[in-house]
Formats: structure tokens, sequence, C-alpha cells
């Protein structure tokens, strides 16, 4: 009986339109934000805040950005991670070369830089399509590590190619505590996760959708393809610049180009498919599954060895962890395509009848 | 709605497991030594051998001695799957594991030592380096807390470059001949680049370097490449199933093989095995440590640790990552003990261990008296001398087992202290830090 | 100019290996339609189930083929059922993406059953150059990359005859054309498919002990079918031929960028070089050398 | 029911496509004044749809031109068409399927869209009155077609009826000057045919909108039409008023053995 809508009347297409146009999840939404910038700091521990906490939210940014391009855009990339080696490096050196530039900045521009990055090699979706559009982003996969490693510049000539980030401060406040970092994380998140909510319910996000669900009927009807595809293409690459930014500078502290390999794609890809593709409520949640589930497995399969007195081979864990992962990716794709999101959705339109069955 | 259920249920087991994370502490009492090993993925072969040594000695420790002066050691393997974000993570899960810290961190990753570069220091947990990662963290005032033990990259570059100069009759012979480096194209992989650039410049030959893409697994055209300089040497600088693929293709493609010499990373028995025949008394290896069981602690350790079942793996008890992860056990282990010899008998802290790692001092008594004889050079740690030794050994595979191929040898110690002063004094001045020795 | 062609031969006996891997997606993608990531997988499970088996086992060497082939049969047959079968007349990109699910499965599994070890695996194949032609031309081109240059001249011909003469090579063909149409004809799809993804799983287990042989059987064999993807590209995804032609060009072009590009700028271009040189060619005809074009009906 | 028909607003010249060696059309010629209807007929495989896939870019015509107002071309991009003022319904129904009944039309609004990224991202001031504008058009074509209790539901769980309908309503939200139609009735009962005739019949009438469309259901091409254009195997073989193509000879024998 909590979550009704009935009695709840909208009398302008303005209200109709609003961002969670139903009263409780307005409510729920701002107890979950309170949560999250009150609550967390006040009782999450070091351990929490650095090893989970700000790699998901960093991952959800990263999942948002490629979330844009498969999900609404229906573009498959495989270069996640070589467009959060871009932004990482780029703001790193903006930092550097540029004294005195506020970190935000550096930031933002970091993300313009991957958006540029990412137009150059999403030109090839203008021509091809699908999984070949798929194995070309392996190409800038590839090569933008490469190029990184390569051209000592981007690391300022360090002998073994790892970057060490500058710390984070803004107007004379420096982050540098695990809560600190978090609340800036988490702030960035939410004011770039907001844009995303608002460019897929315009008329840019209307005609991603259109592009990827029928690309033919989408011109026909006065849609830019080309256009369409290359702002997709920007906004994704700006999205995971800034999270590869954030990655370095707020989870890692340092980063070296083959850290950003494609195992770490996948990683994201993961996310979309498990948390829901098309969805910007998956991508946090697709995060979340996959930041966490490795960590739990492995304290279960290890707390469980010990508790039953058995040694397990070492590694086995991981290999565990690969299997599952494989079968999970495998289980949604089969069951359900649009992951947990859809899910949840499920679940909410099952409690706005309960208790009635129908 | 069957799936709906299923996946509520793993979610509810999922978050109950993550919380579940932070409630298992080790034994209280005991010495906890937080291990980021990894045993999977493209390099896990190296790491369990590596952490599979480790592990069977800090068993040997508790099964032979009872501890370090009483005190047990208790442990935890962490895997990192030698990826940073992960090594980070399990980091901070060790950490949370007793009050006294994980006592000291093998990153046994380049990547991973970076990313704990600012952060032990804070945590106050030192970090050892056994011949990889940072150089010049060899500059204790500058990099207090990290220890790259044994000898580095730069010195065993350095150390390579005697080796031929010794092979060849002497540095001045040098002059007019023609190196090559192939190298693994990664950060590591140009980490010797700098100082073998020197080198070159300094004696006079020529040296071409050949990187081979990641993971390696294909170098017909650099053997050819190398095949057309007609080198008088190369040096190996691999990882991985790069170091079999080269031995194999050089096999094929046909230098001389007796003119190769590699660093330490270049030959352990796994990849040299995969090479099978074409290895064959034909390639020497820069070490640290030697390989084989004819060291009376191996012998303990499958008297005391094998013969009760708790070994880690038989077969691979004397090979080259092997016994370096023992020698890195006991480094640890020393260090603890130590520290002991001045806080008292009781589980050490970090910032205790810290201490005895900087003065910790290994002649060839003491390493007689713990049976590692010859399978590690002597150890003399200071504030301004993290490395401790820098001293390298060649070995030479003949087909089965490797064996001894020169003597105890130093690298150009003056050139690569040089190096590393630069280096540190850059890195304090982007950082801000003042250089100075830590006290207790 | 020898060593030109030294290089150049070499580079087209590498392309030979790479096309050995790449048929496995050929021939999957010919029946079916998915673009199986999942083949640099098969071919890492193939090879590490035979070494697996002759190790644990003592093996000698045609038991242990049986067995590793008895594997890959099942493991087609399972991935046919429980993966395939629910998800027919899904696009393409789910399917592509179920395949990657598939592959980390798959090397899961493998190292869980088999460990990490390496295994050394010796085919009893030298990997030395031939002499005659080394004294005579002073070339260099390996006995071993001679025979994998055979054995994939082998199976490509075997490939065709299956194809083109039995019974079952011709409902492949028609299914390839056009699954409904063989649905209606009464050729039982599901069958199809389970022997395709069998078919597959051998030449994955070719390929995997010819590499295998080479490097030694490690994780690291997965990533060989990062080298195919390029040669797909070029070739096309649906031409057994493209894939051997593709196989040679890729490998020349690769091995001849790096002997002349690699040293002017001091970097090993090999691991991107082959994707970007097959996406230049992909803007200039995305269907590949032997695709046919597609034309949009609406 | 007294409109005026106004001057050709679309003609088309002379125009030739083929396939490889399969010719499609052949010297086809015809014209569409203002505010006319006109259907286009003909056995199956007699070149129709390929006749409005060159009309608005889709295919590109060997031979000919296409004159629509006062451009004329020779080869068109579907976008451009769309800018000019051509809409279209498709055949086989061509919906965005992972979109609601609402988004779907909002698509068609567009081309007529101004804000910018940063605005859309914000959503805020001018881009949200924007949005609200189109919004209340968008309705408007809503109501006009009966299927307001749709609205927000995913155009895949639709009714094969209803989604013509709403293919119909994203092609209007683009307030087309020529609207064509890929057999708008195949596959509908009576009922819903009627319905469908009557809005085809009220777009005409109420927006002025020109209209070409196909169709095999003789009895409302007859009853609906200006105008019938007869094509068979690729060439124009009857064009006039729906009596006038009823006599002709020719139509009847290419007609002769095609059930319809």
């Amino acid at each position: 009986m909590l979550y009704r809508e009935a009695g709840q009347f909208k009398s302008s297409y303005a209200e109709d339109q609003a961002l969670f146009p139903i009263r409780q999840d307005r409510y729920g939404m701002l107890v979950l934000l309170a949560i999250a910038f009150v609550g967390v700091p006040l009782f999450a521990s070091d351990y929490w805040l650095t090893a989970i906490l700000v790699p998901f939210l960093v991952f959800s940014l990263a999942a948002l950005g490629l979330n844009i391009l498969t999900g609404y855009a229906g573009q498959l990339s495989l270069g996640t991670a070589a467009f959060m080696a871009v932004g990482a490096f780029a703001a790193y050196n903006f930092e550097l070369r540029v004294p005195g530039l506020p970190v935000l900045v550096s930031f933002v521009l970091a993300g313009l830089v991957a958006a540029l990055v990412g137009i150059a090699f999403g030109l090839p979706s203008l021509r091809i399509r699908g999984f070949y559009l798929a194995v070309a982003t392996l190409a800038a996969q590839f090569f933008i590590p490469w190029l990184l490693v390569k051209v000592s510049w981007f690391s300022n000539y360090s002998a073994s190619g790892v970057i060490t980030t500058q710390p984070i401060e803004i107007l004379g406040f420096v982050f540098d505590s695990p809560t600190r970092k978090y609340l800036l994380v988490l702030a960035i998140v939410c004011v770039l996760a907001l844009a995303a909510k608002n460019l897929v319910r315009s008329s840019i996000g209307r005609a991603w959708m259109a592009v990827r669900d029928m690309d033919v009927a989408a011109e026909v009807i006065g849609i830019r393809i080309v256009r369409a595809k290359l702002i997709a293409f920007a906004v994704s690459s700006f999205y995971c610049g800034i999270a590869g930014a954030l990655y370095a500078y707020a989870y890692l502290g340092s980063v070296e180009p083959d850290g950003f390999n494609l195992d770490l794609s996948f990683r994201i890809l993961f996310m979309i498919i498990i948390g829901g593709v098309g969805s910007i409520l998956g991508s946090f949640l697709g995060a979340a599954f996959i930041t966490v589930l490795p960590i739990f497995l492995d304290v279960l399969l290890t707390d469980g060895a010990h508790l039953f007195n058995l040694s397990l081979p070492a590694g086995v864990t991981s290999m565990a962890q690969l299997v599952v992962f494989g079968g999970l990716i495998i289980f949604f794709l089969i069951v359900e395509p649009h992951g947990l999101a859809r899910l949840w959705q499920i679940a909410k339109e099952k409690l706005r009848l309960w208790p009635f069955p129908h | 709605m069957k799936p709906l259920r299923a996946i509520a249920a793993l979610l509810l087991a999922v978050a109950a497991g993550a919380l579940s994370t932070q409630v298992i502490a080790q034994a209280a009492g005991t010495q906890f030594i937080g291990i980021t090993g990894y045993r999977v993925g493209p390099y896990g072969p190296n790491g369990a051998a590596f952490f599979t040594g480790f592990i069977d000695y800090l068993e040997l420790v508790n099964q032979r001695d009872g501890g370090v002066n009483g005190v047990k050691l208790s442990w935890e393997e962490c895997e990192t799957e030698y990826n940073t974000a992960k090594g980070l993570e399990c980091y901070e899960r060790l950490k949370t594991r007793t009050a006294t810290g994980p006592t000291a961190i093998h990153p046994m990753s380049t990547g991973i030592t970076y990313g704990l570069l600012d952060k032990a220091p804070e945590d106050k947990i030192p970090l050892i380096t056994l011949g990889y990662g940072r150089t010049d963290a060899v500059d204790g005032r500058v990099f207090p807390w990290v220890f790259p033990i044994l000898s580095n990259y730069w010195s065993a570059a350095t150390g390579i470059v005697n080796f031929i100069g010794e092979q060849e009759g002497g540095l001045a012979k040098l002059k007019g001949k023609k190196i090559v480096l192939l190298y693994h194209d990664s950060a590591y992989g140009k980490e010797p680049h700098p100082v073998l650039e020197a080198e070159a410049k300094k004696h006079g030959f020529d040296l071409v370097m050949v990187p081979v893409p990641h993971p390696g697994n294909e170098q017909q055209s650099q053997w050819l490449q190398i095949r057309r300089e007609r080198p008088d040497w190369v040096i190996l600088w691999g990882w991985g199933v790069m170091n079999a693929t080269a031995l194999k293709t050089a096999q094929k493609v046909g230098p001389p093989r007796d003119k190769m010499a590699g660093n330490w990373r270049a030959g352990p028995e796994i990849e040299t095995e995969a090479a099978g025949a074409a290895a064959a008394n034909e390639n020497n290896t820069a070490r640290q440590t030697r390989a084989g069981t004819d060291f009376p602690v191996v012998q303990d350790v499958l008297k005391h640790v094998y013969a009760s079942g708790k070994g880690g793996n038989k077969s691979l008890v004397g090979t080259v990552l092997w016994n370096r992860g023992m020698a890195a056990a006991m480094i640890t282990v020393e260090a603890v003990r130590t520290a002991q010899a001045k806080y008292g008998k009781k589980p050490m802290s970090g910032a205790q261990v810290r201490w005895g790692l900087e003065n910790l001092n290994l002649d060839q008594k003491r390493l007689d008296q713990l049976g590692f004889g010859s399978m590690i050079p002597t150890l003399a740690v200071s504030c301004t001398d993290h490395e401790g030794s820098g001293l390298v050994r060649f070995q030479q595979w003949d087909g089965k087992r490797w064996k001894t191929a020169s003597q105890w040898m130093s690298g150009d110690r003056a050139l690569v202290k040089k190096m590393v002063q630069e280096s540190a004094a850059q890195y304090a001045k982007e950082k801000g830090i003042k250089p100075a020795c830590l006290k207790g | 100019m020898t060593f030109f062609f030294e290089v150049l031969i070499g580079g087209l006996l590498a392309g030979v290996m790479y096309s050995l891997v790449a048929l496995g997606f050929v021939l999957i993608y010919k029946a079916s339609g998915v673009f199986n990531f999942a083949q640099g997988a098969m071919v890492f499970f193939a090879a590490l189930t035979f070494v697996g088996v002759q190790e644990q086992f003592g093996l000698s060497f045609w038991p242990a083929f049986a067995v590793a082939l008895g594997a890959m049969v099942l493991l087609g047959v399972l991935t046919e059922k429980i993966v395939l079968r629910p998800l027919v007349n899904q696009p393409q990109i789910t399917l592509f993406m179920v395949t990657i699910g598939l592959a980390f499965f798959i090397e899961g599994l493998a190292q869980l059953v088999w460990g990490t070890n390496v295994y050394p695996l010796n085919l009893g194949i030298r990997d030395e150059p031939i002499e005659a032609i080394l004294e005579n031309f002073d070339m260099v081109i390996s006995r071993f990359d001679l025979v994998a240059a055979l054995v994939a001249g082998v199976l490509v011909a075997v490939l065709a005859v299956f194809f083109q003469v039995t019974k079952i090579g011709r409902a492949l063909r028609a299914v390839a054309d056009d699954h409904q149409a063989a649905l209606s004809v009464g050729i039982p799809l599901k069958t199809i498919w389970a022997i395709v993804w069998s078919v597959a799983g051998f030449v994955a287990l070719v390929a995997g002990l010819m590499w295998g042989a080479r490097n030694g059987v490690q994780f690291a064999l997965t990533f060989v079918a990062l080298k195919a993807l390029p040669v797909l590209i070029l070739g096309g995804f649906a031409s057994v031929l493209g894939a051997v032609v593709g196989g040679l060009i890729i490998g020349a072009l690769e091995k001849l960028a790096a002997v002349y590009i690699d040293p002017p700028i001091r970097g090993g271009i090999e691991s991107w070089f082959a994707y970007v040189a097959a996406l230049l060619f992909l803007l200039v005809r995305p269907e590949g050398l032997f695709g046919e074009r597609r034309i949009d009906r609406v | 029911m007294t409109r005026i028909l106004g001057e050709p607003i679309l003609s088309v010249d002379n125009i030739s496509l083929a396939f490889g060696g399969v010719k499609a059309l052949a010297n086809v010629s015809f014209h569409v004044r203002e505010h006319e209807i006109l259907a286009i007929i003909g056995p199956n495989g007699a070149g129709k749809s390929s006749m409005l896939n060159v009309i608005n870019g889709v295919y590109r015509p060997q031979v000919g031109e296409i004159r629509f107002r006062d451009r004329a071309w020779k080869r068109m991009v579907p976008y451009e068409a769309a800018r000019l003022g051509i809409a279209r319904t498709f055949q086989n129904i061509a919906l965005f399927k992972g979109m609601s009944v609402l988004d779907n039309i909002m698509t068609g609004r567009n081309l007529k869209m101004r804000s910018g990224l940063i605005r859309q991202a914000l959503y805020w001031g001018p881009n949200l009155r924007e949005e609200i504008e189109h919004r209340e058009k968008v309705e408007h074509i809503i109501d006009f077609l009966q299927i307001e209790h749709v609205r927000k539901t995913p155009v895949g769980r639709l009714p094969y009826g209803l989604q013509k309908r709403v293919e119909l309503a994203r092609a209007l939200a683009a307030e087309p000057t020529l609207l064509l139609l890929d057999e708008p009735m195949a596959g509908m009962n009576v009922e819903e045919k009627q319905d469908m005739s009557r809005f085809v019949l009220d777009v005409n009438e109420e927006f002025g909108t020109t209209i070409v469309l196909i169709e095999h259901d003789m009895g409302v091409v007859m009853d609906i039409s200006d105008r019938v254009v007869v094509l068979d195997y690729g060439r124009k073989i009857g064009d006039g008023t729906p009596d006038e193509i009823r006599a002709n000879p020719e139509v009847i024998a290419a007609y002769l053995g095609v059930a319809h």
C-alpha cells in the first residue's frame, strides 16, 4: 500500500515530465542521497570507502559512459578502458603543465580530450556496424595504451611509464582522506548521472535510441545518424574520460597505461549487461554487482574453506570468479536481457499492486 | 518470476558476504603477514612459484622454530591477478585484519608498487620490492617505507653489462661491440633503458633496442631483425610467455644463444622448460637468488613442511622463483627478528618492521646459519641504501637445471647511485618531500 | 632483398597460424551467424585438456587427442543446448556478448580443472631452420612453420570437401544461406549447430596444439584469438578462403611493419598494427575481402 | 469534402532503378498535386516500395529526376528529404521498439528541436520549455489518432493495428507536406481498415497534407484516392482517376490471375 500512485494527478506536461513523477520515488531518492552524502561518511570504514565505494562510483561513471554509447545509441565498444586512460593521462598533464589550473577544470578538460579521441575512433561507425564496429574499437583499446607508453612525454618521462597523480585541491581544500575523496567522487558522479538522465530523455536521447532501434527509419524521420552517432561517441568518451581521471586521482593514486587493458573494458561491458543495457540505474546496479561480487566470492571461498578446514588450491577463487562472471553474463542475456534494472522495475510494478494480486 | 527471486537471493548473499569481510580477523598474538599474491592470469605461473616458496618458508619457521622468538606467524594470501586495482583492494583488506597491520607487503608487481607508494607511508606499512618496482627507492631518505632489497633493475642491467664485459675479456673490449636489448614493450621493459644508454655511451658499444609487444607470443620478426643486426650479445628483458617464445625463436632463427643474458625475470624454469631443448646450454641469467635444492634450508623445508603434508607444491621446490619466494620470506622474517631485538619479543607493527628492515644485516655467517648459504648475496641495508646488495650472479641452463656461470658480481655501482640520487631528488621535489632518515 | 623475402615468408607462415585460429570463427559464423568470441578460450581449453590428460594419465598422442576431441564435442553440444538455443533470433550483438561470457566461463573452467601451470608440449617437430634453405639462400625458414602451414592447408582442404560433398555439409550451407528456409525444408537446425560447434572445437584443438607446441600451453594462448580478429575483418567473417587469405595478408603486413617501422620509431607496433590496417580496409570495403555486400530493405 | 487540388507538388521524371542486374523501376514518370491523395498499386514486385524509397532518398536511381516543390534532385539522402517535408511509414512496421509510444512520436519532432547538448543536459529553462511545447503538439496528434491510452507503453507490446497507427502518428509529428504511406492497412481487419481510411482522409482534410500511398485493397484505394498510378514489373501501366483505372484494359490484364 506504500507504493501507490493513485491520487497523484498531474495537471501539466511539465509535471508529467519531471524526473520522478511518482512521489514515493522522489522521497526514496532523497533518502538515498542523504544516506550517501551524510550516512556513509559518518559510518563507513576506510576499507569500505577506498576499496569498495570509491571504485564502485568510478566504475558506475564509466558504465554510464558505455551505456550511453552501447545501451542508448546501440554502438558496441570494447575500448572503454582506453578512453579512461586518455582521461587519466590528460588530467595528469593538464595539472602538470598548466600551473594553478583548478583540478575540476582539469577533469572537465580531460573529459573533453577523451571526447575528441572518442570521436576519432567513432568515425568508423559511420561505415560499419555491429560486431565489426566492436572489433574496430579494439584498435583503440590496443593503440591508445601503446601510445601512452611509447611517448614518454605523456608520463612526464617517468622511467616506468607510471604516473603518480597530484593532490586534489579545490579552493584550498585538500581532498586527501578516504571520506573526502569519496564525497568528491560522489558529487561528481551525481551531477553527471543527472546530466546523463536529462540527455537520454531529451531529443538527443531519442535520436540515439532511434538509431539503435532502426537506423533507416531514424534517418527517414529526419534524424542525422552521423551526428547522433558521433555525439554518442563524444559524450560516452567524455564520461569515460572523467571516470578515468577519477580512477587515477581518487581511487588508485597512480596508474600505468597497461592498467587500462582489455580486461577492464570487458569488466565495464559486463557491468552494463548485468545492470541493464539502456538504463541509467542499471549502470549503477551493474557497477555495484561487479565491484562487490569478486570480493564476496573471494571471502566466501576463503572463509568457507577455513570453516570446513579445507585448503583450497590458491587462485581457485579467481578462476571460480571467471566462471561465475561468464555464467552470469550468459544467464542474464538469456533470462533477462535488460538486467538488474528491469528486475527492479518488475519489482516496483508488483509493489504498486501490492497487496492485491491484480 | 523465478529468476527475480534467484537474483534477489544472490544479491542479498553478496551484500552479506561483503559485510562479513570485516568481521574476520586473524588469531591474536601472532605476527600477521599479508600477502598480495597472484597465481592466475598470464603471469600466474610465475606468481605461483614465488608465493609457494614464500609461504613454504613461513610454514617452516612455524613448524621448525615455533615462530620468531616464540611469536607464531600467521598469514593470508589475497589474489591480485597482477592487477593494480585488485592489488589495492587486497592491500586495504589485509590492512583491516589486525591491529598491527600486514607486517610488510611484497607487491610483486610494478603497478601495485606504484599504487601503494603514497599509501604505505600513511598506513606505516613497509613495502619490500625484491628487484622490481621503483628503482630510485634505493634512496631511503626519500622513500623511507620502500625497500628494493637485493638488486634493482638498474643494478641488474649494469651487472649484465659487466658480465658481458667479463666474458669478452674486459669492459674495454666492449668498444665497438653491438648489443641488442630485446625487451617487453611495457613500463617494465623500458625501465633499464636510461642506464643501458648511459653504459653504451660510457663503454662505447652499440645498443640496439628491439621491443616485443605484450604478451610476446610472436617474435619472428624481432629475431629476424636481430639476425640481421648480427649482434655480439643479446640481453633478454622479458616476462611470462615472452621468455619461452624468445628462446624458441632464437633457436629457429639462429643467432648464437650462448651470447644471451637475461635479467632475473627472464629465466624461470617454467618458461625455460616450456622452451624445451631450445634453451639447453645457451642462456645466462642474472640472479640475486640461485636456483637449486642443495641448500640446507631447502632440505629443511622438505623435511619439516613437505614431509608433514603442509607444503605448497613439491614440483616447484628449488626452482628459481620458489627460491626467490623463500628468500623474500626470510628477509621479512629476519626484519621482524631484528625489530624484536629492539622492541621486544611480541608481534611487531609495520613501523617497527620498517626499522628492522632498515637495520637488516645478513652477513655470510648469518646466511649460513639460516641455511641459505650462497643462495643470495650478503645484505646490509641502511637508510641511504635500501637495496643492501646490488650483487648479481649468473646461471646457465643446461637443459635440466641451472648451473652457476659466475661469482657474485656488481654492476656499475657509481653510475647507478648517481642516477638513483638524481631520480629520487626529482621525485622529492615533485612531491615536496624533505629527504631525511626516519628515526625509530 | 633476401632479408625482405625472409621476413615476408616468415610473415606468411605466421599468417597461416592466424588463419588456423580464424577458421574456427568462420565455421561458426557461417552456420549460425554467431561471432564466437570464445574461440580463443576454446583453443586454450582444447590444448590444456590435451596436455592435461597426457600429464595426468600418461596417455600417448592419439588417445589424448581423442579425449580432448571428446571434450570439445561435449563443450560444443552443451554450448548449443544451453547457450545458443534459447537465444535463437536474438540480435547478433547479443549473441556476440554472450560468447564473451562464454569465453570467461571456459577460461575459468579450464584453469579450475587443470591448474595454472605452464605445460610444455612436444609434437616432435623441431622448430629449427631448414638447413638446405639456410645454406643455399641464407634464409631462415622454420620446419615447424612449414608443417603448420601444411596442417592448415590440409585442414582447409578437408573442410572444403566436408562442406561440398557430404550431406551434412550441404545442409550446413543451406543453413548459412537462410535459417528459416533451411528449417522449412526439414534440415535439423539444432543438430547442424551442434555439429558445427564440434567441428569448430576440432579446429580449436588443432590450432591449440600448433600454438601450444610453439610457446607452451598456458593462459597466454587465449590472446591468440585477438590476433585472429583482424584476419576476420579483412577476410570477411563468412569465408573460409577469406580466413586463409586474410591470415596471409595480415601475417605478412604485420611482420614487414615490425621490421621496417618498429626500429625507427622504437616501439613495437605489432599489438595494434593489424587492427588499424584492418580498420582502414573496412572503411574502404565494409564487407571484407570475400564478404557479401549488404542491401538495406525497408 | 471539397478540397481544392493545387499545382503539382511532386513530379517523378523518367526514373530507372536497378539492383545489380535486376530492374526494379524503368522510366517511371508521374506527378502528384498539392492536397491530393495518390495511390500506387500493382502486383507484388511491381516496384511500388522502391518508388517510395526513391522519392525520399533511401534508394538512389540510376536515371531520372525527382522534383519536389521548388527543388529538383537526382540523388537525395533521407535526412534531406525529411527536412524538405517528406515523411513516411513503412510496409513492415519500422517503429523504435525499445521506446514508448510517446517517445516514438516525439522523434518526429526532432527536426524541429533546437536546444544544444549542454541545454539538454541541464533540462532547464529553454530546453524544458521546448520539450513541453513539442509535447503539446504531439499530444494533439495522439488525440487525433485516438491512442491516448497507450501513450507510455513500449511500442513492442502494442497490437499490430495500433503499431501502424503509432507509425502514422510519428510521421505526422513531423508536420510533413508530403506523406508517403507504404501499405498502411496491410494485415488489418475490416474494422481497423475503416478506422485507418478515416484517419488518412482526416489528415488530408485537416492538415491539407498531400498523400502518396501504396495499397493492395482495391476497395479502399478506389474509395479514398483522387488518382491512381499502376505499376507492373517496374513500368507504369496506368495513371488516372479510380474510374479510369477500373476501365483500363492493360491494368485489368496485369491483375488477371493475381488474387486480390
